[in-house]
C-alpha cells in the first residue's frame, strides 16, 4: 500500500516528528511575539498563503521584530525588519551559531532532555561559524540580543535535510517553543492534504517525488489521482514523470488548467482556480473550514476555456476502455467537483484500497478528526544535531536559488494572465522567465537587463531573461519556479521551466528531495 | 435602428442638393458640349443618390422579425393576468425576463380544449422545447438598467415604457416596441422631472 | 453626502498582490500579454510598486499600492473636453468609457499617471468575456480607463438597501482591493465621518499623501511605516 | 505698365505648367493619398499601430499639430500687422503669407483629430461641451481663425481674382465663368477700393489678436497640465514667438521658391527678402531670450522633477535632440542673419528651411521629453514614432505644399493690387514705414 504525499518541500520524514512523534504540526506564527525564518520564505511558500499574510499582519500590529536569514532578498526579507544575509545554504549553521550564543551569554536556560545537545554545541566554534555562513559575528550577537529578549521568539526553517531540520527544531527546542500555544510549534488534526509522516498504521509511506522510481523499477501501479498538482512541471527532473505517467494504467488529473501533466492523462477533470483548493480555505488551528469552496461558474469556465483550446474536450479525454467506468463521475460542464469526493468516487470504481488516498475522504470528516497528544515532556534532541555538516552542492559557477511566487503556488495558476503579471512583487518582472543576476556580475558577464541568456546546469539548460537585481549575491542567480509552461493558452511562453535546471537529488534521511543544492552556470544565448 | 432608418429618409428627401450642385454648373456647360467639370457634378450626384439609398436599405435591414409563437396580450391581459406573472423579474429583477414553455404549459395543456392551445405553441408544448422568440432590444452594454428600481422603487407603469399593452393582440415588433425609442435624452428627462439622481455612475457602467 | 477615501498602511502591507488581482477581476482590466507589457502598454489600475534601494547585502525595499488617488481636486477632470470624467458627489473620480474621445488630456494632466489608455483593442479570447463582470463595461480600444472606486458596487449596495426598505449602511459598500487585502492593510470608508476608521487612521501623525505639492487632495493616505 | 505687371504676375496662371510642375504635384498627391492609406490603418487597429505607449501619450500629431498652427500664424501677422503698420516690404508677400496661413490650419486642426482614439465620437466635443478645458477653447479657437482668415484671404484676393476674369474673358474655358463667379463683379472702382480697405483693416485688427489667442490657446492644452516641462507660464509667450518665428521663415523659402519659379525677381527683390530677413533676425534674438529665460528658472528653482527633465534634455537622452534643435534655431541663423555678407538670398533659403526643421524639433522636444519624465511614472519612458505616424506627417507636409502649388496655379501669386501700390508710392511710404517698423533699412542694401 502506497501512501504518496505531494509537497514539493516536505519528506515523510521530518525532525520534529520523530523528536515528538507527532504526525502533523504547524508552527503558530500569529500568535509568536518575534519571529527568524531560516531561509525559508514563509510570505510566499507558506501552504495557506492568505493565513501567513493575516499573521504577518497581526505581528506587525504587535511591533514583534521578524528577522530574515537568507542569501536572496526575497519578498519575506524584503517586509522582515532585519535581513540577515548569508551564504546560500548555511542558514542552519547560522542557527546553531544563534543558539549557542543564546546559551553562552545566558539569555537562555537549558531545558530538560536538551543537556546532550546543548554540550555537544558548545563544540561549535562561532568564528568558524562566522567564516563559513557569511555573517559576522556582530549580526549573530544583535540577533541574539533581540532573539532573547522576547517570549516566544518563533524559528522557521525550510524542509531540507534532515539535520538542517534539526538545526532549527533544536534552537526551537531551546527557546520553548515545541508544543507552545500561542506562538510555538503545535500538533494539528489529520486534514485533508497535510503531509503524511511514517507512522506505524503507515509504515511504507513515502514521497510522491519517489513515484516515478518505484514505476521505473517495474512495480506496477494501477491508478495515479494528480488532483491539483503538476508534476510533470513543477518538481526536479520533471522528465521523469513523463515516462511514468505513460506507464501508469489510469491518469487521472484534476486541474484548473490543461497543463503538462494533464496532458499525459485519460481524465482530465477540471478544476476551479488552484486557491479554492480545500486546504487553502481551512484553519489550520481548527482544521475547520474557513470557506467552502466556491462553486465559481465564472472562474472554472475560465479554467476550462484554456483546456478547451489546447484541443482537449471541456469534460475528459478518454481512453475507450475506461469511458464507461468514468462517465457517471464527471462533473456536470460548468459544476466543480470537489477533488477529494471525486478521487474517493473514482477509487471505488476502480476497487482501489480508499486509503490509497491522501486526502480526507468524507467519511473521515463524518468520524472527526483526531488530534495528537503533544509529548513535550519526553522531547529528545540528539546531540547528533549539534555537528552540521555543509551541504554538498552539484558543480556549477553559481548557485540556482528558486524562488516559489505565491501568485504561482507548486506551479498552478500560470494560466491566469493577471497572475503572470503578478509573480515578482519585488521586480515588477512579468510574464517570461527571467533570472536575477547581481548588478556586479552582470557587469563581469556584460549583461544587460532583458538580455536573453542560457542557464546550464548538471541537470539540463534553459532559456531565460537577465533580470539585474541588487538582491541576489554576487555568486548566485535566483529564479521563480512556475514560468516556462510548455502548454497553456496563456501559460505557455518562450523561457524555459527552472524546474528542469534541478537534478533528482533526495535527502536519504528525510527522503525530500533536493531543490536547493542546485549550481548552475550562466551564458548569453 | 426603426428610428435610425427614419432619420435616414430625412437624408433622401435632402439629395436634391447633388442635383441643385448639378445645376450650378450649369453655366460651366458652353455651346461646345458638356465640359469634364459639369460630368464631375453629374458623376458625384450618382455617387450620392447610391450612398443614400444603400445607408436607407442598411437602416431598413434590421426592421421588424416575425415571432416563433403570435402571442396575444390583450387575451392573457384581459384573462386578468399580471405582467410579471410572466415577467417574473419585472419588480425584483434586473431584467423582467421571457416565460419559459412550462409557464404557457401551466394553463395551456395540449389536450384541453380550455383555455385553447393554439397550433404553433402547442407544437413547443408537444415537445416540450422552449420558443425561440427573438429579442426585440438589448440595453447597449454601457448602460446599466434595472427593473426593480424603476417599476418597484420608482413605481413607474409598465405602460410609461412599453406603451398600452393591453391592446396589443399581436406580438411586439422592432417597429412598435416602445423601450426602443427611448434614448438617453427620455432617461435624463424623465429622472430630473423626478428628481432622482441623475449621476452617470448610477445608469453607466 | 458620504466621502468616499482609503487609507493605506505601508507597514502592514505584505506585497501579496492579492488586492491587484482582485482589481483585474473586478474592473474586467484588459488581460494584458507580454507584447504589450514590453511595448508599455499594459493595464493595470491597482499595482504594488515595489521601491528597492542600496546595495547587496544592504537593502531596503518598500512595497507602495498604488490605484487613482481619487483626488478631491483631480487634475484629470478639469481638462476633459466631453466631461468623460468627473467627480461625483460622493467623491469618486469616475469615467465615462463611452463618452470619452481619447484624447489622452487627463492621462496626461494625471501627476500620478494613473490612468490608462485603450492603445488597441482588448483581447477577451474564447470564453474568456465569460469571466468577467457583468457590471463592468468591457472597454473598447481607443479609450481612458481608470479605478472607479468599484463604484458599481455602491450602485448595488444603494439598490439592497432600498429593497430592504432602509438606508445603506457604510459598511456596505467595499471596494474589491479592499476586499481581497489579506492583511487589512487597506481601510476604506467616508473620510466626513468623523468616527469612522479610514477618517480617524488618516489623522495619524504617520499619514501622508502622494505629491502633496501638486495639491491634487488626493482621498487615498497612506501610512509611514512604523 | 501696370498691365505688364499683370502679364509678368499672372505668368503662372496663364502659361501651361512645366513638367516638373506637374510631376511634383502628383509625387506630392501620392505621399498624401498614402498618409490616409496609414490614417485608415490607425483607426481600424486602434492608436496601438503607434509608438506611443504609457507614459509618453501624446507623440508626432501633436507636434504637427503645433507645427502647422504655429506657420498659419506669419501669414497672418505679416499681412495683418505689417498691413496695419503699413510696412512697405510685406507687399509681395502677403499673398504668400495668408495662403500658408489658409493651407497649414487645415493640417494643424486634423493633426488633433488624427490623434483621437475615438475619432468617430469627435462630436461629442459639440454635444457634451465641457468648459473647463483648453482643448474645447482650442476648438472654438482654430474655426474662428480658420474662417475669418479664409475670408480675409479671399478679401485681398478678389481684385487679383477680377484681373484674372478680365485676362480669361475671352476664352471659354471653365475658368471664365470660375474667374467671374469668384470675383463678385469687382471692377475696381474707388468706392469698392474704400470698402475694401476698410474691411481689411477692421479684420486685421481683429485677426491680430486672434493670432496671439489662438497658439496662446494651443500651448495652454500643455501648460494647463501639471506634467513638468509644461506647466510654466513662459511656455504661451514662448509658443507665439517661436510660431511666428518658424510662419515668417516659411513665408521666405516659399517666397523664393516661386520668384524662381514663376520669374518674378521683380517684384520680389533683394531688398524685401533683405527687409524681411532682418525681420527674422529680431524674432531669432526673442526666441533665444524666451529658451534661456525658461531653463534659468528650472535650474535656479531645483524642483526635483523638473530638474530631472531639463537635465535630461541637455545631457540625457534628448541631449543629441535638444542641441541640434537649439543650433538650428538660434546660433545659425544669427550668423547668417546677423552678419550682411551673408545675408543673401541663396544663404537665406536654406538658413530658412533649417530653422523651421528645429521650430519642429522644438516642438518635439517640448512634448516628449516631458511625456516621458512626469512626476510619478511606472511605464517605459522611451518613445518611436512607428511607420503610420511617419507617414501621416509626410502626408501631411507633402499636402500643405500640395494646396500651395495647385493654389498659385490658378491664382496670382502676389497681391497684384498692393505691388501696384507700393510701384505707386514707393518713395513715399518708404521713409515713413522705417520708423513704424522699427527696422533701419540701408537705403541701397
Amino acid at each position: 500500500m502506497l501512501v504518496a504525499e505531494w509537497t514539493p518541500s516536505q519528506g515523510p520524514v521530518d525532525a520534529l516528528g520523530q523528536a515528538t512523534g507527532w504526525r502533523h504540526w504547524r508552527s503558530d506564527i500569529a500568535g509568536a511575539n518575534g519571529l527568524v525564518s531560516f531561509g525559508w520564505d514563509w510570505l510566499q511558500a507558506h501552504p495557506n498563503p492568505t493565513e501567513a499574510q493575516k499573521a504577518f499582519a497581526t505581528l506587525r500590529e504587535r511591533n514583534a521584530p521578524m528577522l530574515f536569514v537568507g542569501p536572496r532578498f526575497n519578498p519575506t526579507a524584503a517586509r522582515a525588519n532585519e535581513w540577515i544575509a548569508c551564504r546560500p545554504g548555511f542558514e542552519p549553521l547560522v542557527a546553531l551559531a544563534l543558539a549557542h550564543l543564546l546559551l553562552n551569554e545566558g539569555r537562555i536556560q537549558t531545558p530538560a532532555g536538551l543537556e546532550s545537545f546543548a554540550e555537544a554545541l558548545f563544540g561549535l566554534d562561532l568564528s568558524d561559524a562566522e567564516r563559513q555562513s557569511h555573517v559576522p559575528l556582530r549580526r549573530l550577537r544583535e540577533m541574539a540580543q533581540i532573539v532573547g529578549t522576547r517570549q516566544p521568539f518563533l524559528c522557521l526553517g525550510g524542509r531540507d535535510r534532515l539535520q538542517d531540520q534539526w538545526a532549527v527544531v533544536a534552537l526551537n527546542a531551546l527557546l520553548g517553543n515545541v508544543g507552545r500555544e500561542p506562538g510555538g510549534l503545535i500538533p494539528t488534526p489529520e486534514t485533508g492534504l497535510r503531509p503524511a509522516v511514517a507512522t506505524e498504521s503507515r509504515p511504507n509511506s513515502i514521497h510522491a517525488e519517489e513515484l516515478p522510481q518505484i514505476i521505473g523499477e517495474g512495480r506496477d501501479v494501477e491508478a495515479i489521482v494528480l488532483v491539483d498538482v503538476n508534476p510533470a512541471f513543477c518538481s526536479p527532473a520533471p522528465k521523469r514523470w513523463h515516462e511514468a505517467l505513460r506507464r501508469a494504467k489510469h491518469v487521472v488529473c484534476a486541474t484548473s488548467f490543461m497543463d503538462e501533466t494533464a496532458a499525459l492523462a485519460d481524465v482530465i477533470i477540471p478544476l476551479a482556480l488552484p486557491a479554492e483548493r480545500q486546504d487553502a480555505y481551512r484553519d489550520s488551528a481548527s482544521g475547520q473550514l474557513i470557506a467552502v469552496p466556491a462553486d465559481d461558474i465564472r472562474t472554472s469556465r475560465l479554467s476550462l476555456t484554456d483546456s478547451a483550446s489546447q484541443g482537449a474536450a471541456n469534460e475528459v479525454r478518454l481512453k475507450p476502455e475506461v469511458s464507461e467506468l468514468f462517465e457517471p463521475v464527471l462533473p456536470p460542464p460548468q459544476g466543480v467537483l470537489s477533488p477529494a469526493t471525486l478521487a474517493f468516487e473514482l477509487a471505488r470504481r476502480l476497487d482501489l484500497p480508499t486509503d490509497v488516498f491522501p486526502w480526507q475522504t468524507p467519511a473521515d470528516v463524518a468520524r472527526g478528526l483526531v488530534v495528537d497528544q503533544p509529548r513535550v515532556a519526553g522531547l529528545q534532541i540528539p546531540a547528533t544535531a549539534a555537528d552540521w555538516i555543509p551541504p554538498n552542492f552539484s558543480d556549477g559557477e553559481m548557485h540556482l536559488l528558486l524562488e516559489t511566487p505565491v501568485t504561482l503556488p507548486r506551479g498552478q495558476g500560470g494560466h491566469l494572465p493577471q497572475l503572470l503579471t503578478t509573480v515578482a512583487p519585488h521586480l515588477r518582472e512579468w510574464w517570461t522567465t527571467w533570472v536575477e543576476v547581481n548588478p556586479e556580475t552582470a557587469r563581469h558577464l556584460r549583461l544587460d537587463d532583458r538580455d536573453e541568456v542560457i542557464v546550464e546546469s548538471t541537470a539540463g539548460s534553459i532559456r531565460a531573461r537577465v533580470k539585474i537585481f541588487p538582491g541576489v549575491p554576487p555568486d548566485a542567480v535566483a529564479m521563480a519556479l512556475g514560468l516556462g509552461h510548455r502548454v497553456g493558452q496563456f501559460a505557455q511562453r518562450e523561457g524555459g521551466n527552472p524546474a528542469e535546471l534541478i537534478e533528482w537529488r533526495q535527502d536519504e534521511e528525510s527522503r525530500v528531495p533536493l531543490w536547493n543544492l542546485q549550481k548552475v552556470n550562466i551564458r548569453k544565448a | 435602428m426603426y428610428t435610425n432608418s427614419t432619420h435616414q429618409r430625412g437624408h433622401g428627401d435632402g439629395h436634391p442638393p447633388g442635383n441643385s450642385g448639378d445645376g450650378q454648373a450649369q453655366p460651366l456647360a458652353s455651346p461646345t458640349g458638356t465640359k469634364p467639370v459639369s460630368k464631375l457634378v453629374i458623376g458625384i450626384a450618382m455617387l450620392c443618390v447610391v450612398g443614400v439609398g444603400g445607408v436607407i436599405a442598411w437602416a431598413a435591414r434590421n426592421g421588424d422579425v416575425q415571432q416563433p409563437v403570435a402571442y396575444n396580450h390583450k387575451v392573457h391581459l384581459d384573462a386578468g393576468m399580471d405582467c410579471a406573472a410572466c415577467h417574473t423579474g419585472a419588480r425584483e429583477g434586473t431584467h423582467a425576463g421571457i416565460p419559459t414553455t412550462d409557464k404557457c404549459a401551466m394553463c395551456h395543456r395540449v389536450d384541453r380544449p380550455y383555455p385553447k392551445t393554439p397550433d404553433d405553441l402547442a407544437r413547443y408544448l408537444k415537445a416540450g422545447e422552449e420558443i425561440p422568440w427573438t429579442q426585440l432590444h438589448r440595453t447597449r452594454r454601457h448602460v446599466f438598467f434595472s427593473h426593480q428600481r424603476h417599476v418597484t422603487f420608482g413605481g413607474i407603469d409598465c405602460a410609461e415604457c412599453h406603451g398600452d399593452v393591453k391592446q396589443k393582440t399581436e406580438p411586439f415588433t422592432r417597429a412598435v416596441f416602445p423601450a426602443r425609442q427611448a434614448g438617453m435624452n427620455q432617461c435624463v428627462a424623465c429622472h430630473r422631472k423626478e428628481r432622482v439622481t441623475t449621476d452617470c455612475t448610477a445608469c453607466h457602467r | 453626502m458620504p466621502r468616499w477615501g482609503m487609507v493605506i498602511d505601508l507597514d502592514k502591507c505584505s506585497g501579496c498582490q492579492a488586492c491587484v488581482v482582485a482589481c483585474s477581476a473586478a474592473g474586467n482590466v484588459p488581460l494584458g500579454s507580454p507584447e504589450l507589457a514590453a511595448m508599455g502598454r499594459l493595464i493595470r489600475w491597482m499595482q504594488v510598486l515595489p521601491q528597492v534601494e542600496g546595495e547587496y547585502p544592504h537593502l531596503r525595499a518598500q512595497m507602495l499600492p498604488i490605484m487613482c488617488q481619487q483626488c478631491d481636486k483631480p487634475a484629470c477632470t478639469y481638462v476633459c473636453p466631453v466631461a468623460a470624467t468627473y467627480k461625483t458627489q460622493e467623491g469618486i473620480v469616475a469615467q465615462i468609457y463611452w463618452r470619452c474621445i481619447g484624447c489622452r488630456y487627463c492621462v496626461n494632466a494625471c501627476p500620478y499617471t494613473l490612468k490608462w489608455f485603450n492603445w488597441s483593442q482588448p483581447q477577451w479570447p474564447g470564453a474568456t468575456t465569460e469571466a468577467t463582470n457583468p457590471d463592468v463595461e468591457l472597454r473598447d480600444k481607443g479609450v481612458t480607463e481608470k479605478c472607479c472606486l468599484c463604484h458599481h458596487r455602491l450602485q448595488w449596495a444603494k439598490q439592497r438597501a432600498r429593497a430592504e426598505g432602509r438606508s445603506m449602511r457604510p459598511d456596505e459598500y467595499v471596494p474589491a482591493c479592499v476586499e481581497a487585502c489579506p492583511t487589512r492593510c487597506i481601510v476604506f470608508g467616508d473620510l466626513d465621518d468623523p468616527e469612522s476608521e479610514a477618517s480617524r487612521l488618516a489623522r495619524s501623525p504617520r499619514a501622508f499623501h502622494l505629491l502633496e505639492e501638486v495639491g491634487t487632495k488626493p482621498k487615498v493616505t497612506y501610512l509611514k511605516p512604523k | 505698365m501696370m498691365s505688364h505687371i499683370d502679364e509678368e504676375i499672372l505668368r503662372s496662371v496663364t502659361t501651361r505648367p512645366t513638367r516638373a510642375y506637374r510631376v511634383t504635384c502628383i509625387v506630392l498627391a501620392l505621399v498624401l493619398l498614402w498618409s490616409f492609406v496609414a490614417w485608415g490603418w490607425q483607426i481600424r487597429h486602434g492608436l496601438g499601430v503607434t509608438g506611443l505607449n504609457s507614459p509618453v501619450f501624446w507623440g508626432l500629431y501633436l507636434v504637427n499639430f503645433v507645427f502647422f498652427i504655429g506657420i498659419s500664424h506669419a501669414g497672418t501677422l505679416i499681412s495683418s500687422i505689417l498691413r496695419l503698420t503699413n510696412t512697405w516690404w510685406r507687399r509681395p508677400f502677403t499673398r504668400l503669407a495668408e495662403a500658408i496661413t489658409v493651407f497649414s490650419l487645415p493640417f494643424g486642426a486634423t493633426s488633433v483629430i488624427v490623434d483621437l482614439g475615438r475619432p468617430d465620437r469627435l462630436f461629442n466635443v459639440l454635444k457634451f461641451p465641457h468648459f473647463t478645458s483648453a482643448i474645447l477653447w482650442d476648438v472654438v479657437c482654430i474655426t474662428t481663425y480658420l474662417i475669418t482668415s479664409c475670408l480675409y484671404f479671399y478679401l485681398a484676393l478678389v481684385p487679383d481674382i477680377a484681373v484674372c476674369r478680365d485676362r480669361f474673358r475671352d476664352t471659354n474655358s471653365w475658368r471664365r465663368s470660375f474667374y467671374r463667379a469668384l470675383a463678385v463683379g469687382w471692377t475696381g472702382t474707388p468706392a469698392q477700393h474704400r470698402t475694401l480697405d476698410r474691411l481689411m483693416t477692421g479684420m486685421s485688427i481683429f485677426l491680430f489678436a486672434l493670432v496671439i489667442s489662438v497658439h496662446t490657446n494651443v500651448s495652454f492644452v500643455f501648460g494647463m497640465t501639471t506634467k513638468p516641462g509644461w506647466h510654466s507660464t513662459i511656455i504661451s509667450p514662448f509658443f507665439v514667438l517661436g510660431a511666428i518665428y518658424s510662419g515668417v521663415a516659411a513665408v521666405i523659402v516659399f517666397a523664393a521658391l516661386f520668384r524662381r519659379l514663376f520669374g518674378l525677381e521683380a517684384y520680389l527683390t533683394q531688398k524685401h527678402f533683405n527687409s524681411c530677413a532682418k525681420f527674422l533676425l529680431a524674432l531669432c534674438c526673442f526666441w533665444f531670450y524666451a529658451m534661456i529665460i525658461e531653463h534659468l528658472y528650472v535650474f535656479y528653482g531645483r524642483e526635483e522633477a523638473e530638474f530631472n527633465l531639463v537635465y535630461n534634455k541637455f545631457f540625457g537622452d534628448y541631449a543629441v535632440l535638444f542641441w541640434t534643435m537649439f543650433i538650428l534655431c538660434c546660433p545659425l541663423p544669427f550668423i547668417f542673419l546677423a552678419v550682411p555678407r551673408l545675408r543673401t538670398l541663396r544663404n537665406l533659403v536654406p538658413v530658412c528651411i533649417l530653422i523651421n526643421i528645429g521650430m519642429w524639433l522644438e516642438r518635439y522636444s517640448i512634448i516628449i521629453p516631458s511625456g516621458a519624465h512626469p512626476y510619478l511614472s511606472w511605464g517605459l519612458g522611451s518613445y518611436f514614432p512607428s511607420w503610420v505616424e511617419i507617414s501621416i506627417t509626410l502626408g501631411w507636409f507633402a499636402g500643405f505644399t500640395l494646396l500651395l502649388l495647385l493654389f498659385v496655379r490658378y491664382f496670382p501669386s502676389l497681391t497684384i493690387w498692393e505691388i501696384k501700390e507700393e510701384l505707386g508710392a514707393n518713395s513715399v511710404t518708404q521713409s515713413g514705414t522705417d520708423q513704424l517698423v522699427g527696422l533701419p533699412i540701408a537705403a541701397n542694401s
